[in-house]
């Protein structure tokens, strides 16, 4: 579109009295000859936006730049539609709250930031939505246990066309074969019939499509448009469906493994399961009986983790045995006790029926003429304790989730290996896939979800449950993460709503989480692509496929929008509309960088916009000062930082430049998994460049910052200046 | 204001002192008390152990049947029995199998009853009913300077919890002795236990509770404790010399009933402040205010 | 304070005692103890007590009656009901330990002197519907037998004092009129008592 | 958070959606954590972006310093009439800040549970969205001092503000009020409220917060001093048939996590814990191993029974049955953390329909009102989420319905 500019420069919240107003708006007028550069003292008042609209309507701007306040804040107040483009410029934030007014080296750093946001709308393009053709909205559920089940109708209740699919002949799962089931409502104390029935019934009412002893062989395409093929005995299907949900549950911990419990030695020894078929069978005869928490659960030789259920489920068939014979003893050995939330009453209503309950380690179990002996250190007696005449031993052998069940694949194929090893450059590690055979993904980067921990595709963050590295598949449920039956059944609500949500977005061609209703999504240039498969491999959301010449396969609906690919890419041929790698470039361009005699060091700052960009404003509103050579750009994720920003700015003369972005590792807190963990890898090539050319690689760094380290910030930075005027300026100035 | 008066079996023994002063003070702050026709010992906390809960609540309930008909609120003076009665109370209230049976038993004694009543402790009706306000103007004799140590004990505020005030740290007790014009001081142990009727058959018990108590009284800098309970005043008096022989303290401080002190500040009858009870004298460290008399 | 623990043999669970515990007045409540030990620290008597009251409840549930009944835990509970106002799973402890005295005494472990206390005093309200000092001290002393009277000898200051201080009627107080329709109400109540028990 | 995330997932659907938010800031509770267990991140991190999805989606309508006065109708169609308390600051606001330097008056700071105090015209917090400030009238000195007034640029000041009322039409409503703190006074043997060093779980989350009243230092409250040790009271108030009768279910990895902050300031200081069970579900599990891992860290299997203080020192000694030990102990602290645990706040304050609670005054959900977060059960963070999301659903099948 042909670009019509405004550039609005507010002089409020003490802009004008720190700044010289008139030489910034000569840097509008003068050097980018805008169309129209207006000052105001109350830019976000309702004159201040009027004299925008007006220009709008009758000078016909377009793009508004509005030199300000932090695009944080009056969002609301200067959105003019979405047809225009409006980039803002923090003078306020990150200028005159953190730097001293009506001095030199603030008004440079004032113009600068002008400067690059002028260069950067010069880049900036209105993004189209990528449509799907033959769109789907259609939601897939994959399990029908408890969880999928629920999903499934949930789903098929908000009106989408739904699709079940269960690899057993019956509907149920594990639940359905429950001969009663935990309270699930108030007061929290009474057995409640088994809800499965009755679930199933719903959702055949509900027009939910079921497919029984059915697998799914292969999924491909994408959100909006997957194309799944089921096997259903011998014969196959195609479903085209928008959205997934996997509701594959989990299995019993393998009793197996339990031998020093008496498992497989005394056949009185049993696990839940076993208990459940009993007393479904009305078979549940027994005097005297055992349960054994944490049969497997909690210990680091077999599962490291709390089962979450067990304690619960463990009282209940404590309660099935009490129910046929109310004059039979029922302890249950236990770790801690973990009927959390309102299970507490759960916990006391047990109790009163008589159920024992003991603080204590199994340390043996055996037998005599049928009978078990049970011998234990008792916690809260200090003791060591026996207990004989057991009918009956029952062990809690908790759960493994069935995305855990299959072989561990490492998908960097070993030539790959061999020439990461060659050349000393470091490899990206893609994250391993455990071959479950529950999706079968036709994916680049692996045939199902990538897990998390102990195989559980689960998600990495406490305030999105949901969020997942394959977009528009949401696991629910105890695939997901180890979960009593309550939280599966809101578990798979959430999951249908996010499935419908994605699907609703894909169709206008939007972003999901965290980027929602982003319009923009990454174009190739395939002409130039030289097929290094660097942004196959490292995109986190497994969106780009490769075709057998190693092509990029680009799935824009899969795609999250962070810019990971564009910024991998050596020949700089994916870009966005609105994101790209020649805008970012201009703007490191645009700052002016100071011969060296002026002694006025610059430093380029790439800055993550999701925390260390609200962190640096935090440092502002706060009043913290800090040195005034650096200049910050703000990018989507450091994972979009491409080699070549750095290039020019060292070229261009910056002394050193610095990558601010989230924490990696473990406990890593990019929003796109890896983001600032490859810039860190990408910069690690750079060095010996630099190195090279004579340039000392300190002069490049990446920290990580999180939104909370508002207050290091100054530190940060004066640090880094501090090191760079110790190694001297930048020698490439000279050759400016 | 009338009022049921269940005065219990120490009133007439061990605790005359209270007796005395409770009726003149009620009488000054215009309380009638009606005491029940033929009250019988209530059981206390320790018949139960002997015959169970059941009978000893029937029993106390006894005294509550005979009252139902008078149609007023039970006021007791005695901590244990005001425990004993209170629970009975509670549970002819809201357990309607027990109310059954228990008037079961009662009818064999040609008795009834419906659980109507309120019982209530004397302390918590002077504070509510005639209300502090009150209790301060009628202060002739402001036992300034006095600094006393509030015990309430353990039964009067654990009855049922929460009933009049907090059941471990009350303050009720405070707030009365400061509309006297005296100072409460801080004391943590003012609602401890003394050992209660343990005297007899355990005096270890009692002495070793009591000397606590002593202790935590004195770091208060209190001269004088002040009880409603006729149990804790009599382990708390009786015991102040055998804690002292025993663990080598000099403890010398009155144990008195709130009361007592109530009968001096409103300037009432000697009789009334009923001095002559106390084992350790009082009569020096109230001798500013018993001036005259 | 180092509580009792004489567990060193190992302890083989039995729930034949439980159950009779469980089915006393109060026993009930027992069975929701759920092992939290608020009562250790509340209780006034807890350094002199063998076993905590959680840990006897503990000792309930292993069935080591002869353990419990000749813990000192429920004698040296004064009913100063801290522990019952403070307990989580709402055990009223002070009624649990009545019965527990009661059901001592029944069974035969009665050498506590508290035991002598509580029967002396329930003869004097049996006999007179009101209790009189006098007369419990007497009847305590009977049952104690003589060793007892030397410590009374040494108690006899604080006696003196009481007499002094006119707080030791001689004589005592009116029986009670109705005393005949009480002893039949307490009958009728005993009788009940036992029936509830059993149903 | 559990308000914010239905409204924003019902709003990426496609729905219409109003947030009611009493405080003058949206994020609840959460915006008083420090950090969340177990990967111990800030929780600004997650809200700037569910600020920055409302930010960017026009379905989404909020009113903050708003309650529900009136709701009538039915499912699909109700009428719910809203109160907006004056703020007294008009959007002309711009964040300047200059009316704090001029404003005389000074009020507690609830933001820090009173740790703190703020002038009468403040900014609930630096992250606050919207980011505008906000007159507490309660200790503001009102027109006749106006001194604000004087100063703002901007004329964004309205002393004279009225409580305004709004009508809204909606289909469905999810009531996420969330949870209130159990009141600590009422556990007398704790001494809380006595005692300047018995703090609660809540406030020791503003102690350890960069933003808090101490810059995130863990300090004494009695007199400022560094601490040597700290115990952890775990189910104060919880699980507790004289208080609240369930688990809270995030006490014990809250005080785990408590636990963290102190070692991280003080790598030696003395460190207990006091359980009844440790409850760490599922993968929290890891969290709990971790934490047992770290030197200097007791975990005493027996419930705090009273809390002394020495008045000269102010230490403070607490007293609990140690099991494992079979011994009662007494040990000094320093510094002592109530877990106390979650009323929901409809406890205090409740819905004005027809509605029900169950036995712990928890709301229960019904077709059209629907409850989410920890007004509908005691849940940490990532599961309120969860349910939340959940909710945002039953909430559309509501309008589905309710076309039908």
């Amino acid at each position: 579109m042909e670009k019509k500019i405004g550039v609005y420069i507010c002089t409020g919240c003490g802009i004008g009295d720190a700044l010289d107003i008139e030489a910034l708006s000569k840097v509008a007028a003068g050097e980018y000859k805008v169309d129209i550069c207006k000052t105001n003292n109350f830019l976000c008042g309702k004159e201040g936006v009027e004299l925008i609209k007006k220009d709008i309507e009758a000078e016909g701007v377009n793009t508004v730049v509005i030199a300000g306040c932090s695009s944080r804040v009056n969002y609301d107040v200067f959105n003019f539609g979405s047809d225009k483009i409006v980039e803002r410029v923090n003078l306020r934030e990150q200028v005159i709250w953190c730097h001293p007014a009506n001095d030199e080296d603030t008004q440079m750093l004032a113009e600068d930031n002008l400067r690059m946001g002028l260069a950067k709308q010069k880049n900036m393009n209105l993004p189209e939505p990528y449509l799907v053709e033959d769109m789907s909205k259609a939601i897939l559920v994959v399990g029908g246990g408890l969880t999928g089940l629920t999903a499934a109708l949930d789903a098929a209740r908000a009106g989408y066309k739904t699709v079940l699919v269960e690899k057993e002949a019956e509907l149920g799962g594990y639940a359905g074969k429950m001969y009663k089931q935990v309270p699930l409502k108030p007061p929290f104390t009474e057995l409640e019939e088994n809800c499965i029935p009755g679930l199933i019934k719903a959702v055949q009412d509900a027009g939910v499509k079921i497919y029984t002893s059915a697998t799914i062989e292969k999924t491909a395409g994408a959100p909006g448009m997957f194309n799944v093929t089921i096997k259903q005995n011998d014969s196959t299907v195609q479903e085209r469906v928008g959205a997934i949900v996997l509701a594959t549950g989990a299995k019993p911990y393998d009793p197996e493994k339990l031998a020093h419990l008496g498992y497989g030695k005394y056949e009185n020894v049993i696990t839940q399961a076993a208990l459940e078929e009993m007393a479904a069978a009305g078979k549940l005869e027994a005097g005297k009986v055992a349960f054994i928490q944490c049969a497997g659960s909690r210990d680091q030789e077999h599962l490291p983790y709390c089962s979450a259920a067990c304690c619960i489920e463990s009282m209940k068939q404590a309660l099935y045995i009490k129910e046929k014979n109310p004059e039979a003893s029922v302890y249950v050995y236990y770790k801690d006790i973990r009927a959390n939330g309102q299970y507490e009453h759960f916990y006391k209503k047990a109790q009163q029926e008589g159920i024992i309950f003991i603080k204590a380690d199994v340390t043996d179990i055996s037998e005599e003429d049928g009978k078990l002996t049970i011998e234990a250190d008792d916690h809260t007696m200090g003791t060591k304790s026996i207990a004989d005449e057991f009918d009956l031993v029952v062990l809690a052998n908790g759960m493994v989730p069935t995305a855990a069940l299959g072989e561990v694949v490492q998908l960097n194929e070993p030539a790959e290996e061999e020439a990461a090893a060659a050349s000393d450059e470091p490899k990206v590690e893609l994250p391993p896939v455990i071959k479950a055979n529950l999706l079968n993904l036709d994916y680049r980067q692996g045939p199902e979800l990538p897990p998390l921990k102990y195989g559980f595709p689960d998600s990495h963050y406490i305030c999105f449950p949901y969020e997942t590295r394959r977009t528009g598949i949401y696991a629910a449920g105890v695939v997901r993460a180890p979960m009593d039956m309550l939280s599966a059944v809101e578990d798979a609500t959430g999951a249908a709503l996010k499935a419908i949500q994605c699907v609703e977005a894909t169709a206008k061609g939007e972003a999901v989480h965290p980027r929602s209703g982003d319009l923009s999504y990454p174009e190739f240039n395939m002409t130039r692509c030289t097929q290094c498969k660097r942004c196959t491999e490292e995109c986190p959301f497994g969106a780009i496929n490769e075709d057998e010449k190693a092509n990029p396969l680009p799935n824009p609906t899969r795609c999250r929008r962070c810019g990971t690919c564009m910024g991998a890419c050596p020949e700089r041929i994916i870009s966005f509309k609105n994101y790209s790698v020649p805008m970012i470039g201009n703007m490191v361009k645009a700052i002016e960088v100071p011969e060296e005699l002026e002694e006025k060091p610059r430093i380029l700052v790439f800055a993550c916009e999701n925390d260390a960009i609200p962190a640096l404003d935090m440092a502002g509103i706060n009043r913290l000062q800090y040195n005034p050579w650096v200049r910050i750009i703000p990018v989507r994720c450091l994972g979009s930082l491409n080699l070549v920003w750095v290039n020019d700015a060292m070229a261009k003369g910056f002394d050193g430049v610095l990558l601010m972005g989230c924490k990696h590792g473990d406990d890593y807190q990019c929003h796109f998994i890896k983001g600032s963990e490859l810039a860190e890898y990408r910069l690690s090539k750079v060095s010996e460049t630099l190195d090279r050319l004579g340039l000392e690689s300190e002069r490049v760094r990446a920290i990580t910052v999180s939104i909370m380290d508002y207050d290091k910030i100054p530190e940060i930075l004066d640090k880094f200046a501090e090191d760079l005027e110790e190694l001297g300026p930048n020698p490439m100035k000279d050759f400016q | 204001m009338k009022y049921c008066f269940y005065p219990g079996c120490s009133m007439e023994a061990t605790a005359q002192a209270n007796l005395k002063s409770i009726k003149a003070v009620a009488e000054a702050l215009g309380m009638h008390l009606e005491e029940i026709p033929d009250w019988n010992c209530c059981g206390a906390t320790v018949v139960s152990s002997v015959v169970g809960d059941f009978t000893q609540q029937v029993m106390a309930a006894r005294n509550l049947a005979i009252a139902e008909s008078m149609g007023l609120d039970v006021v007791v003076g005695c901590s244990s029995c005001y425990l004993s009665l209170a629970i009975t109370n509670k549970r002819f209230k809201e357990d309607e199998h027990f109310r059954a049976v228990a008037n079961e038993a009662l009818a064999a004694g040609g008795l009834k009853y419906e659980g109507s009543l309120r019982v209530r402790q004397f302390l918590e009706v002077v504070i509510n009913d005639a209300g502090l306000e009150k209790v301060a103007q009628m202060v002739k004799r402001p036992l300034d300077g006095l600094k006393v140590a509030g015990y309430v004990g353990c039964q009067t505020v654990r009855a049922i919890p929460y009933e009049f005030d907090d059941p471990e740290y009350p303050v009720f007790m405070d707030r009365l002795i400061e509309a006297l014009g005296a100072a409460a001081t801080e004391f943590p142990m003012k609602a401890r236990c003394c050992g209660s009727s343990n005297a007899l058959a355990a005096t270890d018990i009692v002495v070793d509770s009591s000397r606590k108590i002593f202790a935590s009284a004195a770091e208060g800098g209190a001269q004088v404790i002040a009880t409603p309970c006729p149990m804790c005043q009599m382990n708390l008096d009786a015991y102040q010399q055998r804690v002292n022989q025993l663990h080598g303290t000099n403890y010398y401080i009155p144990v008195l009933f709130f009361t007592q002190l109530m009968a001096i500040a409103f300037d009432l009858s000697t009789d009334a402040w009923a001095l002559d009870y106390c084992i350790v004298s009082p009569y020096n460290v109230l001798a500013p205010f018993t001036g005259g008399k | 304070m180092e509580q009792k623990n004489t567990l060193t043999e190992p302890v083989k669970y039995d729930l034949s005692f439980a159950r009779e515990i469980y089915s006393l007045e109060n026993g009930y409540y027992i069975k929701q103890c759920m092992q939290c030990g608020m009562c250790a620290v509340a209780c006034s008597t807890r350094e002199i007590m063998d076993y905590s009251p959680r840990q006897l409840f503990n000792l309930i549930k292993l069935g080591k009656k002869e353990e419990v009944l000749s813990a000192n835990t429920f004698w040296y509970c004064t009913s100063c009901c801290t522990c019952k106002a403070r307990c989580p799973r709402g055990v009223p402890l002070v009624d649990v330990m009545h019965d527990l005295k009661k059901y001592a005494i029944e069974q035969g472990y009665d050498q506590y002197p508290q035991a002598a206390f509580y029967k002396a005093f329930w003869a004097e309200v049996a006999g007179r519907g009101k209790v009189f000092e006098g007369g419990v001290t007497a009847r305590y002393y009977l049952i104690r037998g003589l060793d007892e009277v030397k410590k009374a000898l040494a108690m006899k200051d604080v006696g003196m004092n009481m007499l002094k201080h006119k707080r030791l009627p001689l004589l005592p107080p009116k029986k009670v009129r109705g005393l005949g329709d009480l002893k039949k109400i307490i009958h009728k109540a005993q009788e009940l008592q036992r029936k509830e028990a059993r149903a | 958070m559990s308000g914010l995330t239905a409204a924003v997932e019902a709003a990426e659907v496609g729905c219409e959606v109003y947030i009611v938010e009493k405080n003058p800031y949206l994020g609840g509770k959460v915006t008083q954590i420090n950090q969340y267990f177990p990967k111990l991140c800030p929780p600004n991190c997650g809200l700037e972006i569910n600020f920055q999805r409302i930010k960017k989606n026009p379905r989404i309508h909020f009113f903050t310093m708003a309650e529900v006065e009136e709701i009538s109708g039915q499912e699909g169609n109700y009428e719910v009439s809203v109160k907006i308390n004056p703020r007294y600051v008009n959007e002309n606001c711009t964040g300047c800040g200059k009316c704090v330097e001029a404003c005389p008056a000074e009020r507690a700071n609830a933001f820090n549970y009173g740790l703190d105090k703020t002038k009468a015209i403040y900014l609930p917090h630096e992250f606050a969205f919207p980011m505008k400030y906000v007159i507490d009238d309660q200790s503001c000195q009102g027109a006749g001092c106006g001194k604000c007034a004087e100063v703002c640029e901007y004329q964004a000041i309205d002393l004279s503000m009225q409580p305004k009322n709004v009508k809204l039409n909606v289909g469905a409503i999810i009531w996420a009020t969330g949870w209130e703190p159990y009141d600590a006074t009422k556990l007398s043997y704790y001494g809380f409220g006595r005692y300047d060093n018995v703090i609660t779980n809540v406030m020791m989350e503003r102690l350890a917060a960069p933003n808090g009243p101490t810059k995130g230092k863990i300090v004494r409250p009695s007199d400022g001093k560094e601490i040597n040790s700290v115990a952890f009271i775990q189910c104060a108030g919880s699980r507790d048939e004289n208080h609240l009768h369930c688990c809270s279910s995030v006490c014990c990895l809250a005080s785990l996590k408590h636990a963290t902050y102190v070692r991280e300031q003080y790598p030696d200081a003395k460190i207990c814990i006091y359980y009844i069970d440790i409850r760490a579900r599922g993968k929290y599990e890891d969290f709990f191993t971790k934490v047992q891992e770290e030197a200097n860290i007791t975990l005493i299997k027996g419930k705090a029974g009273e809390v002394k203080e020495d008045p000269s020192t102010k230490e403070l000694v607490v007293i609990a049955e140690d099991q494992e030990a079979q011994k009662v102990r007494e040990e000094k602290f320093d510094l002592v953390v109530l877990a106390t645990g979650m009323a929901p706040s409809t406890a205090a304050s409740k819905v004005p329909a027809d509605v029900s609670y169950d036995e712990d005054g928890f709301l229960i959900s019904d077709s059209g009102i629907y409850a989410a977060g920890c007004v509908k059960h005691p849940l940490d963070v990532a599961s309120a989420v969860r349910d939340a999301t959940a909710t945002a659903l039953k909430a559309i099948h509501s309008t589905v319905r309710g076309q039908q």
